[in-house]
């Protein structure tokens, strides 16, 4: 199905393709269809017959229905049937020939059609019966059929009505007006709970102890006799030399003891440690 | 410039930088730690505005989901020019599925299929929700749980509506009447 | 509505809907099927429109490319409300480097560092003094004299507190039966 198809075969066409279906010759244009649709393209708009109706050409109007309630309300319209008082021998006989022609072109006949054939043949079978009982309106076999048919139309209706209502992107436009340049978005700052503040807290203070409790039992009291050990050494306002400070004697435990001293001794700002050129001697002198 | 003018112009502004229509609360919202606005008050700058607008190119226009300026009904064509890309176009099949949620909501996809006579097919319902216009509101106590479907104020917004009781009213049944004309028409809009 | 005043309007529409600046040129281009406007002609409807605009909420102004219309400078700061942008939660690091300023206050930065076995970025202390939480208070006495922080009124003020004294009082490190899993738990859920 291509929309060539849909162009070739011009809206005339179209519509008189329709009437000829109105005339119920569906049968008898099948067989001239039949070789036809062997044909594509040009072929089968070249000249149309009569009665012919271009394969490609009437799949389009099938397909232009929603649906079996829709082609039913499309036959009753189009031979102004009342809708109350439907002919129900008649529009099934018309059903059928489009289902049959759907079936000859091999369209994916939907499920729903055929359903609706049944429901058909059920209503003009039950309407063939002898009447056993008194003809009210509700006993008409059509009734539910009719019903059916004219919730649809109203919902058919709405659409369209919808589709007229004007509608953003088509009809209604919108102001598109930027912020001048010096915009800058507002932050909304996060939220914080006290909760998570004392929670912080206590979680540093957990920290601490665990690592308190781990340098005491290690090294933290070699440390601190160091630390006192070094600031001896050191005379007010008088530089040492870095490298006099360790003993190398004492090993590799020693020099780190004494690494860590003065490192301590740097943080509590005990002592102060100058370089006065790059790779140059470390001086340190106490505070 | 007295202070109400700066206000009036402040919520002029306001409307026109949002990137949808405005409530009168969110309005409120977003002002309130500068000014103390009742509701009243809103209300009667938003009606100033209105009338400033009136015979303008654009106009203050109120939907379901709150306040948008809008380009004026009237230059709408010529509006269309300056967007050489066309509007969506929605099937029938689409449309109508449409019609049945605003029209008959909360419904389920069954209860759609059913009137319509065919299945829906969920790219339908799918292309719905996605554009805001259909979301499940709840589900169906029977088999299944269906989900229960109803229409947005976003869509409400897309068709410049301020409730459902704006829709198009319903063709009464007794109205249901079968003048030819239609026929070949409808035959060319679903083509077309 | 005369015709002059309608081909205004339709102007004031177009650069209201225009997807940027609309240049005269452009607008010219869109409207010659229907008027035949000369540059100076529109160049005074433009001037006229820009009169009635250069009081209210939004201005049209003259970019390189040509007109549009902006919202008011004057009202950026409260428009932009309409924009919330939302910070990021607070890291662990950041609460526990504002719990210890809190609680151990004044303290230095390198001091935070020590008790925290990690070094506290600069972002840390900025962000904490942007929000206005923590102010300096003075120097500590020792080389390189250090910043010593504090908290300030508006810490107070977010949290509820009248006074420092209000603060939460600290379990003894031994009474926290809290294991340090359910900690760092809680702290990541903070962070998240």
């Amino acid at each position: 199905m291509t929309t060539t198809a849909i162009d070739s075969a011009s809206q005339n066409d179209k519509n008189s393709v329709l009437d000829s279906g109105r005339n119920s010759e569906l049968g008898e244009m099948q067989q001239q269809v039949l070789p036809l649709a062997l044909v594509h393209g040009e072929a089968m708009v070249e000249k149309p017959l009569d009665l012919f109706i271009p394969p490609d050409a009437l799949e389009v109007i099938l397909e232009a229905f929603e649906g079996p309630l829709d082609l039913l309300l499309y036959l009753i319209r189009k031979q102004k049937f009342d809708i109350v008082d439907l002919p129900v021998a008649e529009i099934t006989h018309q059903y059928m020939e489009y289902v049959d022609v759907m079936k000859s072109l091999k369209l994916e006949l939907a499920a729903e059609y055929l359903v609706m054939a049944a429901i058909l043949a059920e209503i003009k079978s039950r309407l063939l019966l002898p009447k056993t009982t008194v003809d009210d309106e509700e006993d008409d076999p059509r009734a539910e059929l009719i019903r059916r048919l004219q919730e649809y139309e109203i919902i058919k209706r709405a659409a369209e009505d919808i589709d007229e209502l004007p509608r953003l992107e088509r009809d209604v436009h919108l102001p598109n007006v930027d912020l001048p340049e010096s915009y800058k978005p507002r932050v909304v700052e996060a939220q914080v709970d006290l909760q998570d503040l004392v929670l912080a807290m206590q979680g540093v203070l957990k920290r601490v102890e665990a690592f308190q409790h781990h340098h005491i039992q290690r090294e933290n009291l070699s440390t601190r006799e160091r630390m006192s050990q070094i600031l001896a050494k050191l005379k007010p306002g008088q530089f040492v030399e870095f490298s006099d400070l360790f003993l190398l004697e004492e090993g590799r435990a020693g020099v780190v003891v004494t690494f860590l001293a003065i490192l301590e001794l740097i943080k509590e700002s005990l002592v102060e440690c100058v370089q006065s050129q790059v790779f140059g001697h470390i001086q340190v002198k106490s505070v | 410039m007295n202070h109400n003018q700066q206000l009036k112009n402040l919520i002029e502004s306001m409307l026109f930088v949002a990137d949808g229509p405005l409530s009168i609360k969110a309005i409120q919202t977003t002002l309130e730690d500068d000014t103390a606005l009742t509701r009243k008050q809103l209300q009667a700058i938003i009606s100033e505005l209105q009338l400033d607008y009136a015979e303008r190119g654009v106009n203050l226009i109120e939907v379901a989901s709150g306040f948008r300026f809008q380009a004026a009904n009237e230059h709408a064509d010529q509006i269309a020019l300056l967007w050489k890309e066309k509007a969506p176009r929605y099937t029938r099949a689409m449309l109508e599925t449409l019609s049945l949620i605003a029209y008959r909501q909360p419904i389920t996809r069954g209860e759609i299929e059913d009137i319509r006579g065919v299945s829906v097919s969920s790219y339908i319902i799918k292309t719905l929700q996605e554009r805001n216009w259909v979301k499940v509101v709840g589900h169906k106590e029977v088999p299944g749980r269906p989900a229960l479907l109803a229409t947005t104020e976003e869509f409400l917004d897309y068709f410049s509506l301020k409730s459902l009781a704006e829709l198009p009213e319903l063709m009464p049944v007794s109205e249901i009447n079968l003048d030819t004309e239609q026929v070949d028409e409808q035959l060319e809009t679903a083509e077309a």
